[in-house]
């Protein structure tokens, strides 16, 4: 069975009006570039986009944002994006914030079979509304449940053909945990070998998790902020 | 009056040897300029990254490494990357010693407000939610009072609150606080500033017992 | 009647190009001797393997690599490792295409039972529980009978259940079996084994539609 | 703060009777050899033990089942072990047998601050009895905890001097997970290396999870079941 694809319109193909999706990426390091300059030329609206976040106005998800082809983010921190905040106060984009590590443990829990668990984070806060509390050892904890989401799309360091992905540094991030939980997932990668290149000892992950894998071309990479000594 | 600099010095006195620290963005992150010699900690960024290690020269700047305020960074001998899973493992099973952290307001039960200004900023928690539910030792750095002179020290919190009971300890530009069941109890006074002064800018419950010493040791 | 090694290939052909497939320890082990050619399948073991080669030349037998069976193995071009979290990860969330499993019973609707033998057998589940409890497509290989010749398809399960309503299909020594709402329906006999015998042998529901075709293309 | 230890026997102070251990491997593949036998040595009793396996006879937690140190087994299988058998069908010992996944989970569940999460494996089963079931869309699942255990013992390949390990093949298995799960973990390895030998971006379990590590010494990583082509 071949999972490679020649780039990321081929990589797309089935994505859909009102379709949910994960994007991997923390910041603009580590997300699928290519992947999501090809949904914004395809034009698909409607879309609920699982990001922690955003991106930037004129960057990243921030292009999709600027294409009107989100209908919902659900994100952790969405600060760093004027046409974001824009939309979401006239009312044009729904949003749900949620604590980055339970977004992450969504994630993980929708790759690894766990329906719902039992998290302290947001106990107490708005994010707790509507869900169930639980104590355990005399602490408050509520429950979460795993995401639900058509596509993901990762984007990693290096792949082989059977979809096995090395991630680089901190553009780790979310990858993996997405990689795991898309009912079909996407990786795109910055290096495609064959199978065996890649030592099995330090597969990020594991190939049975990705359906779709391409080299991606032309990564900008764009820094946030570049500080140095 | 401490400025943001002292701030951060005189929490970096917190600082033990071995501990794992998360810093959150702003004062928190100065705290790394200030860790006493003799002190190894290792830093936390919850994008994950354990081992920060300093800002980079410009020719090793590099965009797939960054730290939770997407500022580029470096490793450290040691260092060990890990997926966002894995990272908020760590902080929510308690082995982050420390975490130092941004407020807006404080209350005197230890409760925190730091994500969101209704309809005004919508920025979102972050990993905020997540480290004051699971850190053990929460230092807030922050202004005592906002910018119309109000005290952020309050009996109760006017804005959505990140977590409850958490806060064990604040350190302001006015002084040093722990809170404890009978709210926030003052330790120490920045230098130059009366208890009176401290007492006027604090709304929620305080408590000042003895002599209250000036802060010592920092800005030399 | 078909024998240990010809169920295996029996269920062999059931192997779909691209699929992810978890072999049982005894005959389900087998199964990798009959992969058609064509097809190419990449083997789980939920120890950690991803991607499992045959069994190693002796020099090149390492303690470090083994199986589900505690079987010393071989890597293959593309093999990944994980850990057991990762491993059950894959499991439960249906990424792996087939499982095949060994049972001491099954009934008509699916159950299964192939842990525990009351006071008897305390050998436990391994990761059977998981798996049937998680796979889409569960194919038995097994005796028809056990050695008192009392059928192990049956209408109620005698031992404790390892999964509820989870095995699609049952290759027996005697034929195949698909498992539907109706109970087993028998879609092929082992080379001589006639219809009566199979009913006989089979003490659960069993459809017997049309003409029955006897096994093809195995055992060449 | 310095986490090396010089062997085992130091490894293991402060494990008193009646604490509850975890221990890494899968049948002898990547146990604590060491520190299995310094228990051994100190007599420590009433032990509670998480473990995939019990070992054999002879080799692995066998050894303290010999010893009659162990009070209770938590694990998955157990049929390689006589002497296991002998005790718990004579009452001596306890045992609990949890679904090898569900064995897993609970352990990256202690290590991950998640006390509690749903699992479908052993629904409808013995398992099941006394444990929550919900159903989430339209399928049936058990609520499992973590573990809570006092120390949390593991074998690596590799680690450094700041606890940060890498396994080797399949030796891996449930050695990261009890490395993050234990109240305190001790990590034996094969090569105790300087930190900055092992690269960042291929640490298994990063050095926070450890709290003692010590370079073991004599492995005989003994074989179940030698086979070859």
């Amino acid at each position: 069975m071949n999972k490679v694809v020649q780039n990321a319109a081929e990589a797309i193909v089935g994505i859909t009006d009102g379709m949910t999706l994960m994007l991997g990426g923390f910041g603009l390091c580590g997300i699928p570039e290519n992947s999501i300059n090809a949904l914004v030329k395809s034009g698909v609206k409607n879309l609920t986009c699982i990001s922690n976040n955003a991106g930037v106005d004129d960057f990243g998800i921030g292009l999709m944002l600027q294409g009107q082809q989100v209908k919902k983010m659900i994100s952790s921190y969405v600060g760093e994006n004027a046409e974001f905040e824009r939309q979401l106060l006239s009312g044009e984009l729904e949003v749900e914030l949620l604590p980055q590590g339970t977004l992450a443990e969504r994630c993980r829990a929708a790759g690894a079979g766990i329906p719902a668990f039992f998290t302290p984070a947001g106990y107490g806060t708005e994010v707790a509304e509507g869900k169930e509390v639980r104590e355990f050892k005399g602490k408050h904890y509520i429950m979460e449940q795993a995401f639900d989401s058509d596509f993901a799309i990762v984007k990693a360091w290096k792949g082989d053909t059977d979809g096995n992905l090395i991630f680089k540094a901190t553009s780790r991030n979310f990858n993996p945990l997405m990689a795991m939980a898309g009912k079909i997932t996407i990786a795109e990668v910055e290096e495609l070998v064959e199978p065996g290149e890649l030592d099995p000892n330090f597969i990020h992950t594991p190939g049975i998790f990705v359906n779709r894998i391409f080299k991606g071309v032309n990564y900008e990479k764009r820094i946030e902020q570049t500080t140095t000594r | 009056m401490l400025n943001k600099e002292q701030i951060a010095q005189r929490i970096a006195k917190e600082l033990e040897d071995g501990f794992y620290v998360n810093l959150g963005i702003g004062i928190p992150t100065l705290v790394a300029n200030y860790i006493p010699t003799g002190v190894s900690v290792t830093l936390q960024s919850e994008n994950g990254l354990l081992g920060m290690g300093p800002f980079p020269t410009l020719e090793n700047v590099d965009a797939d490494l960054i730290n939770a305020g997407k500022q580029t960074i470096t490793t450290l001998p040691g260092s060990s990357f890990f997926d966002s899973a894995t990272s908020f493992g760590m902080i929510r099973s308690g082995r982050v010693d420390l975490t130092v952290l941004g407020a807006m307001e404080v209350n005197d039960e230890g409760d925190i407000a730091n994500w969101k200004i209704p309809g005004k900023m919508v920025k979102g928690m972050g990993g905020a939610m997540d480290l004051v539910a699971s850190a053990k030792n929460i230092i807030v750095a922050m202004q005592h009072t906002n910018r119309a002179g109000d005290s952020k020290l309050l009996k109760e919190l006017s804005l959505p609150v990140t977590g409850l009971g958490c806060v064990k300890k604040v350190v302001s530009n006015l002084g040093v606080f722990e809170i404890t069941e009978r709210g926030f109890e003052l330790k120490e006074r920045a230098p130059g500033v009366s208890v009176e002064e401290i007492q006027q800018a604090t709304e929620g419950r305080l408590v000042v017992e003895g002599e209250i010493p000036e802060i010592v040791g920092i800005w030399e």
